[in-house]
């Protein structure tokens, strides 16, 4: 984060929000992020956001199926092969075990993925702009630069305004 | 999956934003634990802790507290080991098929239904603890570097696929659970007055923002991690069900036991929300989240299933009839339609196959002591089809000579009220300090399935 | 290396010398030859003196080690034979007063611990009971005397000889009768030293007193004969048998020897079609009768008249005097054309203690021209001397004051004669009563002196249990308590300096040794009796004395009566081994019940009274028993076993069952298990009783397999159609086949030699460490048993056949239950065996629903060291019989038949060290080493030639529950029946 | 990682015993070469110096130089045999010999007749066989010289437990110091460089782990297990100085499942000649007096212990497979007091079932192995392992 401060419009309904957000984008104001009690899926579209999560995950999968045959059969087939109800060592049995661990590798590696990515941790200190996000209110924030005038902020404000903000805040961060 | 178009109202009572927030947080905000809760958890903790007494006395005196023999060697345990797994399946099921399927009546529901199964999974996971004749070897089963050569496990082994595919399915359906209420948390964190409660449910939030690229990571997680337990919950019970088809014992050794075992557990995993969910939105006035729509929504997909058991059971004696073996005709023409365990066998076809049938009925279905009672009987049920499958095939297998019935001790007893106690309890903890509702999934179908009156413009 | 059989008279010697100063070092009690300061600690895993010539045990923790520090305290001195971790096979001889066998004692570390059957004496042919099999843990009995006792406590040998001596001092002078009651005698050095002491102490009268005396048949013999014998069979040589009441194959006279003679004329081994065929008329279902072809059921009041109208019939076709007989509906014409065709290779039998059937018996086999045939009156059989009348004379002296003192060896009679209360009343009266029991028993309870014998494990003897036979007993541990040999005790009253060691040497070199022509010097002759253990004169084959003819009669039927059968159990016998748990717990072949007596009814019967199966009535207004319904039990007739309800026997045995001598047959003077007329009446309570088995029919499945003997011939694979399917289908299979580098060891099982005598099951036992679980745990199906016997009848009706099937581990090439262990705790060898490593089970007994068999066994409780088990596995003593190559198994575990593992290593590493290749029947398993029938061969299957590989190679070999592709490599040959289609 | 150690030990070991082992290699090969007799003699000629010199005059038992021209052949070897049944059936000579050496009787030996015609053959040579004693002699002042230094094995020995006592306080300090940074990043924040919190944390979560996973495999091991026995008794002393082979005393290795703890009687071989020790006196020596005096035998405290539920034969290992003694209990001959040098883990047995060579063609037994014989002919395997004929199966050593 910046030290410098930020505007807040603060709304009351979803569909304000992706209204005001399309709206101050087609001003060429730059949305910093926009906080809001569930996701809205419209905002991530028009803010271009994307993540690359469902790549990691593949990943993730690929590298536990292989690594568990890879397990599987050192340990049955090199490392001390036992004969079990005459079967063949290298067993179809594998099977079961490599797609049970492909998902749980695939879950918490995708899950750390996530934590890291979000940079969240157990007691980390969560800095909101504006605290009842978490329950009603819609919170588009959007960067004060400090070459930005009074004009542009007020324009900003006036926008907001005008898409059903119910309110407009300053924020020192 | 059943797909039902639970169009039109899921939220009642004109609700807000913040009055979503309210009703979710307050339960957990307040300083006053309610009487029927203290009154339930001192009953369920008292089963707890003889279930308690139940391992003790197995593991200090040893398995042969139990009612098994020589011929009989799974009995009670596993039957309620199977029975938790089954009703474990509710929760991942609700959440994730639902989900997959765009199912907006799971909202108010699957939390608690993820709960359920974290319990329910955990109960079950003590059975084939304490069910080992040396629970202090019990690590053997995880095939780590050791000095003996290594020696590894047994990957051909039922048993072994289950264990994993157990620890699995606690492990991501924990975590499942646990990302989903990471919002709910940060808006307790926010909401509270309390110095502790702010700081503990901070820590529990883990700085949880809401950002719209918070969302969005949230958002992909989520359904990828859903959609990586949504075979799971295929897969565990197919493994369970494993345990027993790879079997050779006459009644066990069936094709048709994966899928039999996956539906039966989807039938008492909703059989078991139904029962919880009457229940909770009886005490917490929940009626206007879980409205009579949910509770209709679950009644026909049990109608449904239970259609898919009794199918299940008539193609079990058919494929026996079929295959002319005398071994699998005894088993299901003489042992247990009229065997010394036949009270169970039809016990199971009526409560499982045939009850649920009334829920045809809307006057029924609109009945909620009736459906309670129903979700009751097919609990019982479906107990007794795991009775049915695991003591009558053991009781009577291939050398008649071997024959020996079985029937549970005190010891075995508790053990399983103690795991309810258990179940019971969890539960109860979870309804006090956690979230039991998904409020930002609430507030995301708000819009579309309340009816919202339109002049709320002044909602100050 | 060949089997050593050692001679160790010197070594005794040897040993007693070292160990004679260290009685301090020693805790409660020392083995022989070991100085082992037994350092007890909880650590007992493969339990108790694993290692040799040390103890093991655990003192403390060590402050920063993890285990337990373990003493090796090594033998000050050892002898030469002993070799700490090597077994020695000593030879001897088991008798106990009714049963005869020559032995095998294995000896670890110099203790006893399996005796196995000796396959150089004649008579019992390597072939052991389960009585004999289960004796060696009579040695290691808590009950056991530690010391001679006097008046109730425990006293020292030179008191109570002095007092004993001077008492029968007194008595001589006083001319009181001093009565010396013993069990038959068959050692002839002990009836010459106890004519010793007859001599010396002229008003010593000796008796011998069978509980179960044979008495009628001598004196029939003696009427017919001139001899007052009991003949020796042949059984072997008949072609047709028939039994009436004789549970020949189970308890009568000398079941393991006719064993081995019934088998022999009934094996279908290399392409042998003839078979002998046994008809069996019996009042119960005996183990005999369960083998018979044709069984009869007679009421024991009938008895006497089917014999004589079988007597008739045959006169009448061989032009013989033919004698009025009371009219019995029993057929006995199939029996008499067999019997007529196989003239003079026919054997007749009674088991009935009556006069006037054996003088039928005598008659019938004279007819048939047998004598001389399958029965030889010249090489007499010595089992059995005691008559009834010496037993009434001593007691009327004793009631008339006549008597002043009895002397109590090897027998028991306040427990198990008629007139207990009379006994024990006259008793009191005696001023001198003196007991050898090696217990306080019953009789010993009453007696002033309690002069406790040694084991015979302990000592030495002889014996001539037939006339020409000698077998030898050599001690094989230094006596674990302060007893003394009865034998010992007579010399040293007598004030004898020797003792009674020198006193056999003496008396064989001076009566036995100038018979022989074998050997030039005594001391040659001596080791070779002792190595051997037995010594047979060539058998002359004298001339059978001629048949005398006497009248025969017989009595009316009884009707409308309910008549008593009681039985002598395998297990049980007369009661001597109650406080034997392995026989205790052994389940009786035909019932399956274990631990308990109880009637047995017909199912008509049961019916008819409404009774149900563990229900409890009442006999005679006071005895109450629980039912067991029997099929096969005669119509008006119940049986109750003998041998249980002893008060002194001992911890395990005490109240077990109720005690039935009371009720026996007493008439004309002789004692007769059969015949008493009693009245029964239902009570309303129940008792649990523990059987093995609680499903007895086999559902139409082809486990059993059978066929009889006309269809074998034709075809011998008939009845075995189930196999041929199998072979047949035998491609369907994903994996490849099995294939082992060197061995895959297999056994077969020859069901048609299997009488089911159950044998096996205590040999099994005693070799690898089976715990004892009681009855409770029997009763719920937790029966420890590797190896279980088990019983189907063809029908639950009241003339079902029966079929015995020995059951173990199959060790299957596909084993189901190695494929669900989920941490490789038992997988396959490189030799075909299906392992089980103890130390990984974690218990999950998944193996154990898997397989088809049943055959695993779970520790449901720690049965070591645990008072609530508190049998031989709970005492520090009992714990000495353990195998100490076999691990002793913890809580938790599964366990199961490992094929005698321990055995084929042991082999295998003997054939390594002397370079050689392994030979095929070097191996032998403890079911099969003992096995009295030979119906158990063990082998390497992929050797073409061996044993085990040319049995399985006929018609009649299955594999049981063959449709599952198990691929067992344990085989089942059908049994053969010999009887009409 | 136990493998790893396992060759440690091995290297370390092997190192310096090479030069003695050489030296005594080419004795053996001159010995050999000039006279004719087999190497199993020589080998088998070691139990006999414990009591016999060959021109070295009286020892326990009678120098045997000429002894082949006193006495007949056949007699000697029934006498080597088995003496004392010599002397009971009352032989005058041996009776003779008997009294003449303080009726200590001479250990009856297994060997067979043409093993002892070739001892015999050795000690006919071995008299003139001025070689042989000088290598002795050197061999003496070698292990003579090393006694007062730490010798290889105990070195090792040494090392290794001071190696694990290291790891332990090295464990403790760490936890200290983890527990210290952890409170410092959370509540005091004296140091400002938050990466030295993590290296800290992180190192000394890395030690613990170490030493637990040490502590964690050792759980029932008894590496390094040195217990001081009820005398002290030198192997170095006698096994490695006075050249006695192992099997001398522990005599029943070749014969039985146990190796056998000699009974005190063994020892009262010689020691009723040697009755005061180098470094000890008469002190120790005596505690085998009084043991005897008193009839109470020696509680020595066992070493290399297996679980009860193992069954390890020695006969199997020694007699069959021809392992020497020191592969498994190390360099016995440089110990003083005793100690367990392998791990005897299951692992450690395996390791050596997979690797080692059997006696695949000297033993007929192993003919049965019709397919590895010909496998072995054409070539496609060199050479046949323990594990190929199932010694990797669990029945081997539990049942």
């Amino acid at each position: 984060m910046n030290n410098q401060n930020q505007i807040l419009g603060v709304f009351d309904d979803p569909d304000e929000v992706t209204a005001a957000v399309k709206e101050l984008l087609r001003n060429d104001v730059q949305v910093q992020d926009v906080f809001s009690p569930f996701p809205i899926e419209h905002v991530w579209e028009l803010l271009k956001l994307k993540t690359r999560i469902p790549y990691a995950t593949f990943l993730y999968g690929v590298i536990g199926t292989a690594g568990t045959f890879g397990f599987l059969y050192w340990t049955s087939v090199i490392n001390y092969p036992l004969i079990f109800g005459g079967k063949p060592t290298n067993s179809l049995s594998f099977i079961v075990i490599m797609f049970v661990l492909t998902i749980l590798s695939g879950v918490i590696f995708t899950l750390a993925t996530y934590l890291i990515r979000e940079k969240m941790w157990p007691g980390k200190k969560a800095s909101m702009p504006d605290t009842r996000s978490m329950d009603d209110k819609f919170v588009i924030v959007i960067d004060k630069h400090k070459n930005m005038d009074d004009d542009a902020i007020l324009k900003i404000n006036e926008l907001l305004k005008k898409n059903g903000a119910v309110e407009v805040n300053m924020n020192n961060v | 999956m059943y797909n039902i178009k639970a169009r039109g109202v899921l939220i009642e009572g004109n609700k807000r934003y913040h009055d979503i927030t309210r009703d979710v947080t307050n339960p957990l905000l307040s300083k006053t634990t309610p009487t029927w809760w203290w009154i339930a958890a001192f009953i369920s903790s008292a089963m707890l802790v003889w279930g308690i007494w139940g391992f003790y006395n197995t593991i200090v005196v040893g398995t042969g507290t139990w009612g098994l023999n020589n011929s009989v060697s799974w009995g009670w345990a596993i039957i309620n080991f199977v029975w938790w797994i089954g009703i474990g399946h509710a929760g991942t099921a609700f959440s994730i098929f639902l989900l997959v399927l765009h199912q907006k009546w799971r909202t108010s529901i699957n939390r608690a239904a993820e709960a359920m199964t974290i319990f329910a999974v955990m109960a079950a996971g003590m059975f084939p603890l304490i069910h080992m004749g040396r629970i202090w070897d019990g690590f053997f089963v995880f095939p780590y570097p050791n000095t003996r050569g290594p020696l590894w496990d047994n990957f051909n082994s039922p048993l072994f696929w289950d264990v994993m595919a157990i620890s699995t399915y606690l492990t991501a359906s924990f975590l499942f659970w646990y990302v989903g209420m990471m919002p709910d948390f940060a808006s307790i964190r926010e909401r509270t007055v309390s110095k502790i409660k702010k700081r503990i449910y901070g820590i529990l939030s883990f700085g949880w923002l809401g950002s719209a690229r918070g969302w969005l990571r949230f958002e992909s997680a989520a359904l990828l991690m859903g959609g990586l337990t949504a075979p799971l919950v295929v897969s565990v019970h197919s493994i369970v069900a494993m345990d027993f088809a790879a079997g050779v014992v006459p009644g066990w050794h069936s094709t048709i036991f994966p899928p039999f075992f996956v539906v039966g557990a989807i039938f008492s995993g909703f059989a078991m929300v139904l029962t919880m969910m009457i229940i909770v939105r009886k005490v917490y006035k929940y009626e206007e989240y879980v409205t009579q729509r949910h509770l209709d929504a679950i009644a026909r997909v049990l109608t449904f299933v239970s259609l898919i058991m009794g199918v299940a059971y008539i193609s079990e004696i058919f494929v026996a009839w079929y295959s002319d073996s005398p071994y699998e005709m005894f088993v299901f023409f003489k042992n247990r339609a009229v065997g010394e365990y036949s009270f169970e066998f039809w016990a199971m076809i009526i409560f499982n196959a045939i009850v649920p049938q009334l829920f045809w009925f809307k006057k029924i279905r609109k009945n909620i002591t009736i459906v309670f009672i129903i979700s009751i009987l097919i609990n019982i049920g479906m107990w007794y089809e795991r009775f049915v499958i695991v003591i009558t095939s053991l009781s009577k297998t291939w050398l008649p000579s071997t024959w020996h019935g079985y029937s549970p001790t005190i010891t075995e007893i508790a053990i399983y009220v103690g795991t309810i106690g258990f179940f019971v309890f969890g539960i109860l903890l979870f309804l006090r300090f956690l979230p039991m509702m998904a409020s930002s999934e609430l507030k995301g179908i708000l819009k579309e399935t309340s009816i919202v009156t339109e002049n709320t413009e002044n909602h100050e | 290396m060949e089997k050593k059989y050692w001679q160790s008279l010197e070594v005794y010697k040897e040993m007693k010398k070292n160990t004679a100063s260290d009685k301090e070092a020693m805790p409660e009690f020392s083995i022989d030859g070991l100085d082992e300061s037994e350092v007890k600690g909880k650590s007992s895993r493969r339990d108790f003196l694993k290692m040799m010539g040390f103890s093991v045990g655990a003192v403390a923790l060590v402050s920063s080690c993890q285990m337990p520090v373990r003493k090796a305290i090594p033998l000050l001195n050892r002898p030469q034979e002993l070799i700490p971790g090597v077994p020695n096979y000593y030879a001897s001889t088991f008798y106990d007063g009714d049963e005869y066998c020559s032995i095998l004692v294995k000896t670890r570390e110099s203790r006893p611990i399996k005796i196995e059957g000796n396959d150089r004496s004649p008579i019992s042919q390597r072939g052991t009971s389960a009585r004999v099999q289960a004796s060696v843990l009579n040695l290691y009995d808590d009950a056991r005397l530690k010391g001679p006792v006097k008046s109730g406590k425990q006293n020292d040998w030179k008191t109570i000889d002095k007092d004993i001596k001077a008492k029968l001092e007194t008595l001589k002078t006083d001319d009181k009768e001093v009565i010396l009651m013993t069990s038959t005698i068959i050692s002839p050095t002990t009836r010459k030293l106890i004519g010793d002491f007859v001599k010396s102490y002229p008003n010593v009268k000796w008796i011998q007193y069978d509980s179960l005396p044979m008495s009628a048949m001598r004196n029939a013999n003696e009427a017919n004969f001139g001899k007052a014998v009991i003949p020796f069979y042949h059984f072997e040589n008949a072609d047709v048998m028939v039994g009436f009441n004789a549970d020949f194959l189970g308890t009568w006279l000398m079941p393991v020897t006719f064993t081995r003679q019934f088998s022999k004329g009934r094996k279908l081994k290399d392409g042998q079609t003839k078979m002998s065929r046994l008809y069996q008329f019996e009042t119960n279902m005996s183990l005999t009768g369960s083998n018979a072809d044709y069984r009869y059921q007679i009421k024991p009041s009938e008895e006497a008249a089917v014999l004589l109208k079988l007597y008739n019939v045959l006169a009448k076709k061989t032009g013989n005097t033919v004698f009025g007989s009371p009219s019995v509906k029993t057929d006995v014409n199939t029996a008499a054309r067999d019997l007529l065709k196989a003239k003079g290779k026919s054997l007749v039998v009674s088991g009935t203690n009556d006069l006037q059937i054996q003088l039928i018996v005598n008659a019938i086999n004279n007819l048939l021209g047998n004598y001389g045939n399958t029965i030889d009156l010249s090489t007499p059989i010595n089992l059995k001397q005691g008559q009834e009348s010496e037993m009434m004379q001593a007691m009327s002296s004793i009631q008339s004051g006549k008597a002043g003192g009895i002397l109590f060896y090897n027998v028991n009679p306040v427990y198990d004669c008629v007139h207990k209360d009379n006994l024990v009343k006259a008793l009191k009266k005696l001023p001198l009563k003196v007991s050898f029991a090696a217990t306080m028993d019953e009789t010993a309870q009453l007696c002033d002196y309690v002069c406790p014998d040694n084991n015979y494990l302990e000592s030495w003897n002889d014996a001539e249990p037939v006339q020409g036979f000698y077998s030898f007993a050599q001690p094989t541990i230094r006596p674990i308590f302060d007893t003394r040999q009865f034998q010992d005790s007579l010399l040293s009253w007598l004030g004898a300096e020797q003792s009674f060691t020198d006193y056999l040497e003496k008396n064989w070199e001076k009566s036995l040794f100038p018979k022989q022509k074998d050997f030039t010097s005594f001391n040659k002759f001596w080791f070779k009796c002792k190595q051997d253990g037995v010594y047979s004169f060539a058998a002359k084959d004298g001339p059978q004395p001629s048949y005398k003819g006497v009248r025969l009669k017989a009595g009316k039927p009884m009707e409308n009566t309910l008549e008593l059968a009681l039985y002598e159990k395998i297990s049980m016998g007369t009661g001597k081994y109650a406080n034997n748990p392995w026989l205790q717990e052994m389940p009786d072949p035909v019932t399956t019940a274990t631990w308990d007596n109880y009637v047995t009814i017909s199912p008509a019967f049961a019916k008819m009274q409404g009774l149900e199966q563990e229900d409890v009535v009442k006999i005679n207004g006071k005895l109450v028993l629980p039912v067991l319904i029997q099929p096969g039990q005669a119509e008006g007739t119940i049986g109750i076993a003998i041998g249980y309800g002893r008060n002194h026997a001992g911890k395990v045995g005490d109240g077990v069952g109720k005690s039935v001598y009371g009720l026996m047959n007493v008439t004309n003077g002789t004692k007769n298990l059969l015949g008493t007329v009693v009245a029964m009446k239902k009570t309303s309570n129940t008792y649990p009783l523990a059987l093995t088995q609680t499903h007895h029919v086999m559902e139409g499945r082809p486990i059993v397999r059978e066929t009889v003997l006309g269809s074998f011939i034709k075809n011998p694979a008939a009845g075995n159609e189930e196999h041929e399917k199998f072979l047949k289908s035998e491609d369907f299979s994903l994996y490849p086949e099995p294939k082992f580098e060197a061995f895959q060891w297999g056994l077969s099982i020859d069901l048609n030699s299997c009488t089911g005598c159950s044998n096996c099951l205590i040999s099994c036992q005693a070799e690898n460490n089976v715990a004892v679980v009681g009855k409770d745990q029997v009763k719920r199906g937790r029966i420890m048993h590797w190896l279980r016997m088990d019983r189907y009848y063809s029908e639950m009706d009241d003339n079902p056949e029966v079929f015995h099937m020995p059951v173990m581990c199959q060790q299957c090439d596909n084993a189901p239950c190695e494929n669900v262990c989920p941490v490789a705790a038992t997988t396959h060898s490189d030799e075909g065996l299906n392992q089980m490593a103890y130390n990984r089970c974690i218990g999950t007994r998944y193996c154990m629903n898997n397989c088809p068999y049943k055959v695993r066994r779970f520790n449901w409780y720690e049965y070591v060291n645990n008072n609530s088990f508190d049998y031989n596995m709970n005492s520090e003593l009992g714990k000495l019989v353990l195998n100490p190559d076999v691990t002793v198994r913890q809580r938790g575990v599964v366990e199961k038949c490992t094929f005698c593992v321990q055995r084929i290593q042991e082999k295998k590493l003997e054939a390594k060290a002397d370079n050689r290749e392994l030979r095929d029947g070097e191996i032998l398993t403890a079911c099969q080493q003992s096995c009295p029938a030979d119906a158990i061969q063990f082998g390497n299957l992929l050797d073409k030639k061996s044993a085990v590989s040319k049995s399985n190679d006929t018609g009649r070999m299955y594999h049981l529950l063959e449709s599952l592709h198990t691929l067992p490599s344990t085989s089942y040959l059908t049994k053969v029946r010999n009887k009409e289609a | 990682m136990i493998m790893s150690r396992f060759v440690n030990i091995t290297r370390q070991k092997n190192i310096p015993l090479a030069a003695p082992l050489f030296l005594f290699f080419i004795f053996f090969l001159v010995a050999f070469s000039s006279f004719g007799q087999t190497p199993e003699a020589e080998k088998n000629f070691a139990q006999c110096k414990a009591c016999h010199t060959i021109g070295g005059g009286r020892l326990v038992g009678p120098d045997l130089k000429g002894v082949t021209s006193r006495y007949p052949q056949a007699w000697l070897i029934k006498f080597i045999q088995n003496s004392q049944a010599m002397v009971k059936s009352g032989n005058k000579d041996a009776v003779k010999i008997f009294n003449e050496y303080g009726k200590i009787p001479m250990p009856s030996h297994n060997y067979t007749d043409a093993q002892v015609k070739d001892i015999l053959l050795y000690i006919k040579n071995g008299g003139k066989l001025p070689a042989g004693s000088e290598v002795k002699k050197a061999a003496v002042k070698i292990s003579a010289s090393s006694a007062q230094k730490i010798t290889p094995a105990e070195r090792y020995l040494q090392e290794k437990r001071e190696g694990s006592r290291n790891l332990a306080i090295f464990a403790i300090i760490s936890g200290v110091l983890l527990v210290l940074s952890l409170l410092d990043l959370i509540f005091t924040r004296y140091l400002k460089a938050k990466w030295i919190h993590y290296v800290i944390i992180l190192s000394a979560l890395w030690i613990i782990g170490e030493w637990s996973y040490d502590f964690a495999t050792g759980l029932g091991r008894q590496q390094n297990y040195q217990p001081d026995q009820p005398i002290w008794f030198s192997h170095k002393v006698h096994a490695g100085q006075n050249q006695i082979d192992c099997e001398y005393c522990h005599f029943t290795a070749e014969t039985s499942m146990h190796a056998g703890i000699p009974p005190a009687s063994v020892c009262m071989n010689c020691h009723t000649q040697v009755k005061k020790g180098k470094r000890t006196g008469k002190k120790e020596i005596a505690k085998v007096y009084a043991a005897i005096k008193a009839n109470k035998p020696i509680q020595w405290i066992k070493v290399d212990n297996l679980p009860d539920f193992v069954y390890f034969n020695h006969k199997q290992h020694v007699k069959v497979g021809k392992l020497d003694c020191t592969e498994c209990h190390g360099d016995v001959a440089q110990m003083d007091q005793i100690a367990q040098v392998k791990d005897l883990s299951m692992g450690w047995c395996l390791d050596c079932h997979r690797t080692h060579k059997v006696q695949f063609t000297n033993n007929k037994f192993y003919g049965s192995y019709k397919k590895l014989h010909e496998k072995l002919k054409a070539g496609k395997i060199d050479l046949v392992t323990v594990k190929m004929i199932g010694g990797e199966d669990c029945q081997k050593c539990h049942y």
